[in-house]
């Protein structure tokens, strides 16, 4: 039980509870900031992950841009400012079986399997230098890098175009 | 810079102005008249400066190593057609008058056209200008001269036309003749119907270019068959003796032609459509359409001249042409049409009453003039006659026009609506506009052969006397009444427009017009004074032999050196001399006689008109041609077309099959149908719907609309397949 | 230090409650929530994997910066849409939207 | 080693030779240790604002032809402790219907976010954390400001605090976007994202190589700090005070001391960045200078801030907005390609060879934008000549005869 596995732990408990407490609050607003917080979690697995590069961005897109634009979008995509009534829908408990079933059977292949508890080889400094040459390298990354790009640049004009308040009509 | 690049270099000049004119220029019209001018002043002045060098060359030295450069141009089979330019002396000779008539015309145009004049009130493209109301310092409202709409376009034009007539001078072979001829008569169609709003210029144009086609063909099949004979068609090919002998020699098999005098006659043909030859003349007249500079220019100066200039360039041909041929010799048919042509159009130029056919009557004959003494086989004469001319009849033409302008300021003056052209309403315009008077005196003396001082005399001597001693004593005497009418009409004309007192107020009002326009009026004047003194004959009385029998020299020697070609008849009579004299002189008295006291403006008051009585008439309606033609030709030509073709063998015959095949398939199809698609094929159709149907009503429940019923299906089918796969891949084995 | 398994286990939960949300949430924000949930899950896997089994190299990173990129791009989307809907039914609650209904 | 020279890392080596001989663990001791300098740091930050807050509102008042604080102590000098025992002693009043937890977390949250960009910051060589991309990590937290901002519009459950709110979200996301880019080029410039590293790298101060980004930098970090003339989501007139209207006592407090906090931050990170951070002669020798340097530094850009806060007027916000991301945006992304080519084409230059070239290039293209901005203004001008249009401010020129308009 070293530091590290506390840590772990800990994060692990407080990452999970607030990603439960994100779908079951009836709450949108609490939801969205139990989001951030599991968020925030999983940044701190990444961090623990040696991959401080992927923790700050993680923030940064994550809890600086999608969870704050998701703030943004229920105070607009609400009439007022408390929720009533329940937010789940119907079919909950199927759902729920679903999501257990999916949890068991994942978790049963894991034990199934022999893993490693140690990683092979500590992380090269230069990590993110080799990330960042493989990315643009024509041998390593740089079709999919491209197509990312190519992506956000529809996303922007797309998010753009479909929020766009047509006057005419 | 050397001589044939400048040769090259003269069309260049105003096709480039076109191309900038078209382009970029057509807002502006300082711009556009500028850059027209100034291409013109560039050919003008490279024109100058070979026609200085080959002076300094001479002309012997010239016709036996004329300058000469070739490019290839189309490839044909193995070999090329090459297109070049050649320098020998009748270029330099035609280049000279050419470049002089262009550049002065230009500048006349910008005159002529208002240019600094106000807009029109209610002027538009396609209309010639109505004039435009100006308020002076009293506030008193003028009718002043409004400038052309499409000014810009007509400088656009003429530059274009400028290219086509340098390249048919300079141009070395008939091909590239025949290319600068056929623009020119593109460009010519285009300004005869430069006012595209008045029908008559738009039938007028038409007409001219249907003429001309007529001619075109013919030459066209010329060119061929020369092409097919000898292979080419570069002028100092075909002049060599031998391939001149051989295409002499050789039947045609037409007509008992040789094959040199057929291609002779067609290529004469063309030049009886360009220049206007009965049987083809009747476009000339109806031209006058145009506005003035285009009549001066390409009617009167340079482009029918162009083909009494092809025929001449061709003479040696024609010539050889003439010597084996049984019937039909092509120089005989060229003095007969020739001959006939000036007469007869002298004749109608006499009943003429407006101002502008008068002239383009007299354009018909003396080019009947020219083509006469060619065909009495003087190319000399009829080159000086082509030159002398281009300049007094081109100066005639710009002096009718100053005359139109003044009288149109006097119409707009005094705003009563007559025609600015009639000559019966004009009168006593000497005092008025006295530059255009004289000018126009000088150009109507030289037109009629005034003696010794002009050079229509002096030319029209030439013809004469060549004729006379070439042994032609029939076309001599025709000539010598058609110059007996010559000088009679245009003594008429200048005593009806210029002398008297004035029929109208208009005329009263008529002023002089601006330098642009006087300035080239006198240019001219200059050179139909003294052009004709380069070409005294040496045996003349008195003053013969004082200067230079420069021009027969010079143009004589093109083609002195093809043995056989040119002859000169020196003969020691004196009958010729005295004719023309009489004749020029008698007839311009009798001009001046008949009409020094006409008093009012009404035609009917023409003298002639009493004295002639029906034949008047006759001539009036130009012998009723155009009926003639009309009935003969164009009324044919429509009911083949309307009747014929369209009528019975389009709707009747080729409709009939279709809407048979139409009709055949129609009820086909409604067979197919009804017994076939309706009942078996849809019927299979409607049942398999019906059973989708039936199924999906069944089935559609699942249908909810809701995404997250979607979802959870397909989780659920997830998780179910991964654990089948867990259990096929793991379990069983 | 800590075994491989944990992250798993932990990414699969993680991924697990997103799906629960993703089915049971009545908002359409609130699924995207779960949605972004399970891209986290993913990526925890990723990296993961990246750091036990081949941390020399950038295979993992990459794919996960795609997913990065990709979660980015489908948020913005997908909220501009959700506001353009509202703007249309006066509601994102998915189950009232059934235009797509039988 | 001397006290004068690296006092800091002296102490730092005494207390953990004293930790670990009272027999703590390796481990537990560097964690206690960064405990202990995160507490000094973010004390030292919080008591340094006190004399922020007394500083801008003398300048503020000069500029504004008023004496500003003068009454308690000397130059006013002890105001703002008059002004904290007031505040602090003031009742916490929740609003009917808030959503308390949040309401509380709000103001903690943003203070907390800008004390957490201190921990990145090269105090002085050789101390202060060295995180291998601290450059993004400044960004990232200040995300979690935005989001306290957020929080304390949506809970306050007021209509002004939620306007607020919302221009907070579209103004610190949009000018997020040029804040970054700007940072990125002496990212470029240095070839780390360790801002230590891009200290050290600063032969040539990057304000010389880059100043553009500095200036886009500043104006972007002004907007998202939330001051004049990019403060829309505490504009008076409009909105009260928008976020923090409903807040009092020590949580407005807070508030308060992280707005003054957050202004300095910036000044501190664009000297870090652009300044030279701790460079300055003898700093390698005395590290200790390094900490004035980089005071000093950061206190000027600060100061700036200040200046341009008593001087300009609000921007509208659709104005702010155009500015953003018609200007700033390309601006910046023109940049950064700048940067990164020509710097890859001035490979072994002398670093003032290369930071000539790059500020000619700088000036240069500063020179083009200026004039495409006239020519903008301009046509703008001509497009609509100033007919107010409904939901558009009063105009300042008068509105023309209407000849002249159709004129133009």
């Amino acid at each position: 039980m070293t530091a590290m596995q506390i840590v772990f732990l800990i994060t692990a408990v407080v990452t999970l509870f607030a990603a439960f407490r994100t779908v079951t609050t009836p709450n949108l607003i609490h939801a969205a900031l139990w989001l951030i917080l599991a968020l925030a979690g999983v940044a701190v697995f990444y961090a623990l992950l040696n991959a401080n590069f992927f923790a700050v961005i993680q923030v940064v897109v994550y809890i600086g841009a999608i969870a704050i634009l998701m703030v943004f979008a229920i105070m607009l995509t609400r009439r007022e400012m408390r929720d009533r009534g329940k937010q789940t829908s119907g079919r909950w408990w199927w759902a729920a079986i679903l999501g257990a079933v999916f949890f068991a059977g994942v978790t049963w292949m894991i034990e199934a399997v022999a893993l490693p508890s140690q990683p092979t080889a500590a992380v090269p400094a230069s990590s993110i230098a080799d990330l960042g040459k493989a990315l643009v390298n024509p041998n390593g990354y740089v079709i999919p890098f491209e197509v990312a790009s190519v992506l956000l640049l529809a996303a922007l004009i797309g998010a753009v175009f479909v929020a766009w308040t047509r006057h005419n009509s | 810079m050397p001589t044939t690049t400048l040769l090259w270099l003269l069309p260049v000049f105003p096709l480039v102005a076109f191309g900038l004119i078209v382009l970029f220029a057509n807002r502006n019209r300082a711009l556009s008249h500028t850059l027209a001018l100034g291409a013109a002043f560039l050919s003008w002045s490279g024109a100058m400066a070979i026609f200085v060098w080959a002076l300094n060359v001479g002309p012997e030295e010239l016709a036996k190593h004329p300058v000469h450069s070739v490019v290839n141009w189309l490839p044909v089979g193995d070999t090329f057609l090459k297109i070049g330019v050649m320098l020998d002396p009748l270029t330099a000779v035609v280049l000279f008058f050419v470049a002089w008539t262009i550049f002065m015309i230009f500048l006349y145009s910008i005159g002529y056209h208002n240019y600094g004049q106000p807009e029109g009130d209610h002027d538009q493209p396609g209309l010639p200008p109505h004039g435009a109301t100006v308020i002076d310092e009293h506030g008193h409202k003028h009718k002043v001269p409004s400038i052309e709409p499409m000014y810009s376009r007509f400088f656009a034009y003429v530059a274009l036309f400028a290219f086509g007539m340098y390249t048919l001078v300079v141009s070395d072979n008939l091909l590239t003749l025949f290319v600068g001829w056929e623009i020119m008569g593109l460009c010519s169609y285009l300004l005869i119907g430069f006012w595209f709003a008045k029908p008559s210029a738009r039938a007028a144009g038409i007409k001219a270019f249907m003429t001309t086609r007529v001619g075109d063909v013919f030459m066209l099949l010329g060119i061929g068959l020369l092409y097919f004979a000898t292979g080419t068609l570069s002028f100092t090919d075909i002049f060599n003796p031998k391939v001149l002998h051989a295409l002499g020699s050789a039947p045609s098999g037409v007509l008992g032609l040789s094959v040199a005098g057929l291609i002779g006659i067609l290529l004469f043909i063309g030049t009886v459509g360009k220049s206007a030859q009965w049987p083809l003349h009747v476009w000339l007249p109806d031209a006058m359409e145009g506005p003035t500079p285009v009549s001066a220019m390409i009617h009167a100066a340079t482009m029918v001249s162009a083909g009494v200039y092809m025929v001449i360039r061709m003479f040696p041909l024609l010539k050889v042409g003439t010597e084996n041929s049984a019937f039909f010799p092509p120089l005989a048919v060229m003095a007969f049409i020739g001959a006939f042509t000036a007469l007869f159009a002298a004749t109608i130029a006499v009943a003429q009453n407006d101002i502008k056919r008068v002239l383009a009557y007299s354009t018909i004959s003396q080019l009947g003039y020219m083509v006469a003494a060619l065909g009495a086989g003087s190319y000399v004469a009829a080159s000086f006659h082509l030159v002398t001319h281009a300049f007094f009849k081109a100066l005639l033409f710009l002096g009718s026009g100053s005359v139109i302008h003044g009288m149109e300021h006097g119409v707009l003056h005094t705003g009563e609506h007559l025609d600015p052209q009639d000559m019966f309403n004009m009168g006593g315009l000497a005092k008025k506009m006295p530059i255009t008077f004289w000018t126009f005196v000088i150009g109507g003396f030289a037109l009629s052969g005034f003696p010794v001082l002009t050079a229509g005399f002096w030319s029209k001597d030439e013809i004469l006397s060549s004729s006379f001693f070439g042994g032609h004593p029939v076309v001599f005497w025709t000539l010598a009444i058609a110059a007996l009418f010559t000088a009679f009409y245009t003594m008429r004309q200048i005593t009806l427009t210029f002398l008297g007192e004035p029929r109208t107020p208009a005329a009263e009002h008529a002023q002089e017009t601006p330098w642009t326009m006087t300035v080239p009026l006198m240019v001219l004047a200059f050179f139909a004074l003294t052009f004709g003194w380069t070409g005294i004959p040496e045996h003349f009385p008195i003053i013969g032999g004082i200067l230079p029998t420069w021009f027969q020299e010079w143009v004589g020697a093109t083609y002195k050196f093809i043995p056989g070609i040119f002859e000169e008849h020196v003969g020691h009579s004196l009958l010729p001399l005295y004719t023309s004299l009489t004749v020029s002189l008698g007839g311009l008295f009798l001009g001046w006689w008949v009409y020094k006291d006409i008093k009012s403006s009404d035609p009917a008051t023409d003298p002639l008109k009493k004295w002639l009585g029906p034949f008047h008439t006759l001539l009036q309606n130009k012998y009723y041609f155009d009926e003639i033609y009309d009935l003969f030709l164009v009324k044919p030509a429509y009911w083949f077309a309307e009747t014929f073709t369209f009528k019975w063998l389009d709707r009747g015959i080729i409709d009939g099959i279709l809407h048979f095949a139409a009709r055949a398939t129609y009820d086909t199809g409604r067979f197919l149908a009804y017994a076939v698609d309706l009942p078996i094929v849809s019927g299979t159709g409607d049942l398999i719907g019906n059973i989708v149907r039936t199924f999906g009503r069944a089935f559609r429940v699942v249908q909810t609309g809701k995404v997250q019923d979607y979802m959870v299906a397909v989780m659920t089918s997830v998780v179910a397949f991964g654990a089948l796969v867990y259990y096929l891949l793991v379990v069983v084995h | 230090m800590i075994p491989l398994n944990w992250y798993l286990i932990v990414a699969a939960a993680l991924f697990s409650i997103g799906l629960y949300g993703v089915l049971s949430r009545k908002n359409a924000v609130a699924i995207l929530m779960g949605v972004e949930l399970m891209l986290n899950a993913v990526n925890i896997n990723l990296l993961t994997f990246w750091r036990y089994r081949a941390p020399t190299t950038t295979a993992g990173m990459a794919f996960s910066v795609i997913v990065f990129a990709v979660a980015a791009a489908e948020v913005s989307v997908g909220l501009a849409l959700f506001i353009a809907v509202y703007r249309r039914f006066k509601t994102i609650v998915t189950d009232e939207i059934d235009l797509m209904k039988w | 080693m001397g006290l004068l020279s690296h006092p800091i890392t002296l102490v730092a080596d005494w207390l953990r030779n004293l930790f670990l001989g009272w027999g703590l663990s390796q481990g537990l001791t560097t964690v206690l240790l960064y405990l202990i300098a995160a507490i000094v740091v973010a004390s030292l930050a919080n008591g340094w604002v006190i004399f922020l807050i007394w500083f801008e509102r003398k300048i503020v008042g000069r500029m504004q032809d008023r004496i500003g604080p003068n009454r308690v102590g000397p130059y006013g000098l002890l105001q703002p402790f008059a002004d904290l025992i007031k505040i602090i002693t003031k009742e916490i009043i929740f609003p009917d219907k808030a959503d308390k937890p949040l309401y509380v977390i709000a103001p903690l949250l943003m203070d907390a976010a800008i004390i957490a960009i201190w921990a990145v910051i090269p105090l002085v060589p050789m101390v202060g954390m060295d995180f291998n991309v601290a450059a993004l990590y400044t960004i990232a937290v200040g995300a979690f400001a935005t989001l306290g901002i957020i929080l304390a519009g949506w809970s306050s459950n007021n209509k002004f605090a939620l306007v607020s709110a919302f221009r907070t979200v579209a103004q610190m996301i949009s000018y997020e976007v040029p804040t970054v880019l700007a940072l990125l080029v002496p990212v470029l410039l240095a070839g780390t994202m360790s801002l230590q590293g891009i200290v050290e790298a600063q032969h040539v101060w990057y304000i010389v190589l880059a100043p553009l980004a500095f200036l886009i930098y500043f104006i972007a970090s002004v907007a998202e700090v939330g001051r004049t003339p990019f403060d829309l989501l505490e504009a008076e007139s409009e909105i009260v005070a928008g976020f923090h209207i409903e807040y009092s006592g020590m949580l407005f407090a807070t508030f308060y001391v992280g707005d003054f906090l957050h202004a300095f931050t910036i000044g501190m990170l664009g000297a870090v960045l652009f300044l030279g951070g701790w460079r300055g002669p003898g700093a390698e020798a005395y590290p200790i200078l390094g900490l004035i340097y980089l005071w000093i530094k950061a206190f000027v850009v600060y100061f700036v801030g200040v200046w341009v806060r008593g001087t300009l007027p609000r921007l509208r916000i659709d104005q702010m907005m155009n500015f953003c991301w018609k200007f700033l945006t390309p601006l910046a992304l023109i940049l950064l390609v700048e940067a990164a080519v020509v710097d890859r084409l001035l490979l072994g230059f002398t670093p003032w060879g290369r930071g000539l070239v790059h500020l000619a290039i700088n000036v240069f293209i500063g020179a083009l934008v200026i004039a495409y901005a006239r020519a903008y203004d301009n046509r703008r001008k001509r497009e609509r000549p100033l007919a107010a249009k409904p939901g558009q401010y009063p105009v300042a020129r008068p509105p023309q005869p209407a000849a002249e308009a159709q004129s133009d």
